[in-house]
């Protein structure tokens, strides 16, 4: 990797390279939590982030799952959307304007029932302008078919890596599921399939009851969890992760502060995702990018990258 | 359409009733903002649990940069905000959601339901500086008893509005349901009722509307996470077989667009 | 199942069969967090308990890991103790003569590094007097060798189940481990290997950084997620596992008070251990039984039982 | 050694220095069981984090139920306590843990250093009053600065025992660290030290105790969760190559049963 320094602002420099994609700083927003980014432009400033993924998208509008798709857990949530989305074509169409015209990259999130889908959708973002990633997301809990055995079984996860890599002239990110037994093995598979970056985690699956109705708190019945409460298990795996693979992790679970960002990266993440807590504090991304800064400069560390991976075992 | 995140002070407390109580922030730039029917998402806790914040319809908005909050204690986080004190500070992200539509000419019925009064008050207000005079209007209140109605007479009729009033147990007003009274009334032609409360009044009111072919928008509820659209967690049925969302489309919706449970 | 109506004092049946085991209730307390009971019995009355499992018994002693061993994290905690324990034999001899002595049946919660292991545990507790029943971890994330693979390879589950079912006269109850790609599968595969009952879950893996040092949070890097944080997904591997096995099985994750043990029932649990809540709350699994009773009071439930699995799907 | 789960209401809140607080709880039960040394754990949020209890030494116990903890803010838990307000409810539960092994008729010299002065009040009461009088005994007690340590000095001397002070800045008493003062002072056959402070400041008191061959209890500390010998999780190193408890076992150990990294 080689970064040329722009300026001798004084200033840490925060950039960090995902494969071919260079960000201007490690702190992304999560798909499924940051709607198409536009939501949040009155809140916060959309430029500041390193990069913005968006909502999975797939072939086929996708209604979701009925209400309740949300319930709050301790310090965390649950969520059964069902991947409600427009499809690829009228995102295209309706989205990516706004997004390209943003000063940021942008990783759209993708997912299929097959390989098929999943390739299709890979071709139809080609050459779309401001598409600077692809996010394939190999591990959604919520719709019956396809997701969770694409990210549990680790040939299938290399297969659908492969197949997307094959159509994308753009960067791939393969977005992990946390609920499998061997979350190492799923990542090794996916790299050998040609992913140029992981990101993880994906959401556990969990579920909740009203004792009141004696039903399921979700009408889904299983939802994914999200939220500080999984940030532990997060850590593990990225930690895990990093020790098998040589392609850059992105760390997501449970991450709130700069502190959080930071933990993640020393554990071997070169770059987080902010997911549920742009919904408690809709600045919590900006916050993050601050936050980094203000520790480097504290720490009187010039850049961001020595950061990476730097815990100490005694 | 701007929001804030503001880190508002408690300047006043008051319970209402056993569990009901109205707060009063002082939150300038959500004040400023907010139109009647939108929404505040609050930050109850200080630690992550409750991790998420609260909506809460704003109940009214005064001078000074000062907004109202009217709720009942159902949990955690309602919990929190009852044992607030003054002078303690919440994070309150609003004015969200899309309000009642307001029209200067026709003659607007009002009809709340136990905590579903929140809303109205601000409404009521907004009505009536609208069209100066709001002689032609009505609002009708509910609840379980007197203890939950009573306080807040006082508020609403010093608009010069007619209030009439119905209680389950029939300790104020009439013995029964809003609904019922609103059944009993002439509903003028061009008239909007505009209606917030449980989801079987509500049901019941777009009912009402429906058949006398008036014009109903109503208030209604659904578990949120972000409150501005960006989680997709707040969908509910809308009459085209799809989903909409609360939080974005609504709160206030005009009740044909939804799907009944009647 | 046969139940004989002891006496008509108007309150509700709380009594639950996990296989030939008859509890007096649904309310167990859970290895690891409860020490050898005796460390409660000022505490609370222990004799309302409706069983006891002790702390995690290995054929030798074990001196456990280096501090620090916990650590908080949001809405749970991380441990690494590493089974510290006295070893088999001592725990007859100085432990089991107490708990003997209890009004309840205590469980001895069992672990290996080697099927030979696991089978002589169980061979030096038959004829104990006071063992009723043995519950075999096969599930601990801490220890290098053997835990880990146990829970996670069906086979060997399975296997484990059959060799410490062959040698024990008393029944044996499967513990599972969360951190799987197909808990139901594991679950079935105990079930086939004579399992009389399963618990479940065992901790989540998770770890915890601390940004000041550096350094992992826990000496053993990675440690046990345990607490409220994870009882989503406790609930939806009892309700998954529910719809797999035909044997009873005891609910575990996160139980802080009634209101979640009934959650945990009618999610398909016949029992439930508490486990966290006993460092929060030392008298929570009392309160726990106290607050089931009240509740089936108030329903009007004349018994527990009739809450069992009784989640309603509309 | 009974323990108790006690809701105890706080009845007085001093702010002693910048982040350091001291709070008084009417705790009757603990307050009557509590000997010097011992330990309570409070939990700090109604919610569900921070999920733990925390461990405080107690610092006093005075007439009339009331029991003393003397805290710093580091923390969410400490942050909780620093912001109580007088009529809060705190569920104790304590106490915990092995005290102080005080003798009748042995010197003692009692040592704290920052925050670790805290369990030392209840040791020299209690010390005192065995013996009487106390004036062959010593305290030395250091901080960071004057603000960390004069705010306790006259509780301390209201005892009649010589007090010496020390303070990293020099802004009050001996300017350096309390070890220095234990270093320079003739260490009589037969007394016992008696310290609590950062861990590298006991460690050099275990080290001039045992070059002195003078007993030598510490009170060490240790991340605990359940604070009675339930989870393992407080284990600490031991002499023996094993590991020993806090909880149990301690806080308060003969320095000499500990490994320490000199
Ligand atoms: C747009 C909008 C505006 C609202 N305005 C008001 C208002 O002005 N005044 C007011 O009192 N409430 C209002 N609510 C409802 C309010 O948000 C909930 O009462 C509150 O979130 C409950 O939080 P809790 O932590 O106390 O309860 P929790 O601990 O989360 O839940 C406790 C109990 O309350 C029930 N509950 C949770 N959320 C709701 C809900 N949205 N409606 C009804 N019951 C619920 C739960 O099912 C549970 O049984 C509004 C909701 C929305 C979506
Ligand atoms: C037996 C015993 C007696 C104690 N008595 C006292 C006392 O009388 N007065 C007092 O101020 N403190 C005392 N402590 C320490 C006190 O328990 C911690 O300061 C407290 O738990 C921190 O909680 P927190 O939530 O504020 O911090 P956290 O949010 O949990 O942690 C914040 C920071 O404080 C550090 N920290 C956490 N626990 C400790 C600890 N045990 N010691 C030092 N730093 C810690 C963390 O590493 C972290 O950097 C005692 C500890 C023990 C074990
Ligand atoms: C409401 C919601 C919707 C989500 N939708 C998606 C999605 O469409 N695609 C995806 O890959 N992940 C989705 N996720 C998972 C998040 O991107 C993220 O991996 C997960 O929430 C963990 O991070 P967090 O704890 O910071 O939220 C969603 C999460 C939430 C809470
Ligand atoms: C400190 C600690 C020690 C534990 N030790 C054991 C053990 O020895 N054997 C075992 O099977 N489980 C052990 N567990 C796991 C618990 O029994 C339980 O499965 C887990 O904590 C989840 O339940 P909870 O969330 O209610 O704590 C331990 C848990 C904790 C927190
Ligand atoms: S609450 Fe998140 S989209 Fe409506
Ligand atoms: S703190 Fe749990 S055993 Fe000491």
């Amino acid at each position: 990797m080689e970064y040329v320094k722009t300026a001798d602002n004084g200033r840490p420099d925060m950039r960090v390279n995902i494969g071919s994609l260079q960000l201007e700083n490690p702190v992304m927003t999560a798909s499924g939590t940051f709607g198409y980014a536009r939501e949040f432009e009155n809140l916060m400033n959309l430029h500041r982030l390193g990069a913005v993924i968006v909502k999975g998208i797939s072939l086929h509008p996708r209604q979701g799952n009925p209400p309740p798709r949300i319930v709050e857990t301790a310090c965390g949530m649950l969520n059964a959307i069902g991947l409600q989305n427009v499809g690829v074509d009228r995102f295209i169409a309706e989205k990516m304007n706004y997004l390209a015209g943003l000063n940021v990259p942008v990783i759209v999130n993708i997912l299929g029932d097959s390989i098929a889908e999943y390739e299709e959708i890979t071709v139809r973002l080609q050459g779309v302008p401001g598409v600077a990633g692809i996010e394939v997301n190999i591990s959604c809990p919520n719709v019956k078919k396809g997701g969770v055995a694409f990210g549990t079984d680790p040939k299938m996860a290399a297969s659908v890596t492969a197949a997307v890599k094959a159509r994308s002239k753009v960067p791939v990110m393969v977005k992990l599921s946390p609920n499998v037994s061997d979350i190492g093995a799923v990542a090794l598979a996916v790299q050998d399939g040609g992913a140029d970056s992981v990101s993880l985690i994906n959401t556990l699956i969990g579920m909740a009851i009203d004792l009141k109705t004696r039903k399921p708190a979700l009408a889904n019945v299983i939802g994914g969890l999200s939220g500080p409460a999984i940030k532990p298990v997060a850590l593990r795996m990225v930690y895990e992760v990093a020790k098998k693979v040589s392609i850059p992790i992105i760390g997501i679970g449970g991450i709130e502060t700069a502190e959080d960002a930071l933990e993640f990266m020393l554990a071997g993440a070169t770059a987080v995702q902010v997911g549920t807590a742009n919904f408690i504090n809709p600045r919590a991304s900006e916050d993050v990018v601050d936050g980094i800064t203000a520790y480097l400069m504290k720490e009187k560390l010039p850049s961001i990258r020595s950061i990476i991976g730097q815990l100490e075992l005694s | 359409m701007s929001q804030y995140q503001e880190n508002a002070t408690v300047t006043r407390i008051e319970q209402l009733s056993e569990k009901n109580y109205r707060l009063t922030f002082e939150s300038p730039m959500i004040a400023a903002a907010t139109k009647p029917g939108q929404f505040v998402m609050i930050r109850t806790s200080i630690g992550k649990d409750p991790l998420l914040r609260r909506p809460f319809s704003v109940h009214q908005v005064l001078n000074n940069g000062l907004i109202q909050i009217y709720f009942k204690e159902v949990g955690r986080g309602t919990g929190i905000l009852g044992h607030a004190k003054v002078g303690e500070k919440f994070s309150l992200f609003g004015p969200l959601g899309r309000g009642f539509r307001l029209s200067k000419d026709k003659p607007a019925i009002i009809v709340g339901g136990g905590l579903g009064i929140a809303p109205l008050l601000l409404l009521l207000k907004e009505n009536c500086r609208l069209k100066k005079n709001c002689d032609q209007d009505l609002v009708i209140l509910g609840g379980r008893n007197r203890e939950e109605v009573e306080p807040l007479l006082t508020d609403f009729k010093k608009y010069g509005v007619t209030v009439r009033t119905s209680t389950d147990d029939g300790s104020l007003g009439h013995h029964g349901y809003v609904t019922e009274i609103l059944k009993s009334i002439p509903l003028v032609d061009g008239c909007t009722v505009y209606a917030c409360g449980p989801e079987a009044m509500m049901s019941r009111v777009a009912g009402i509307c429906a058949e006398a072919q008036i014009a109903c928008q109503v208030s209604v509820e659904s578990v949120m996470a972000c409150g501005m659209g960006a989680c997709l967690g707040c969908s509910r049925p809308d009459n085209t077989g799809s989903y909409t969302h609360v939080c974005l489309n609504g709160p206030v919706f005009d009740a044909e667009k939804l799907q009944w449970n009647m």
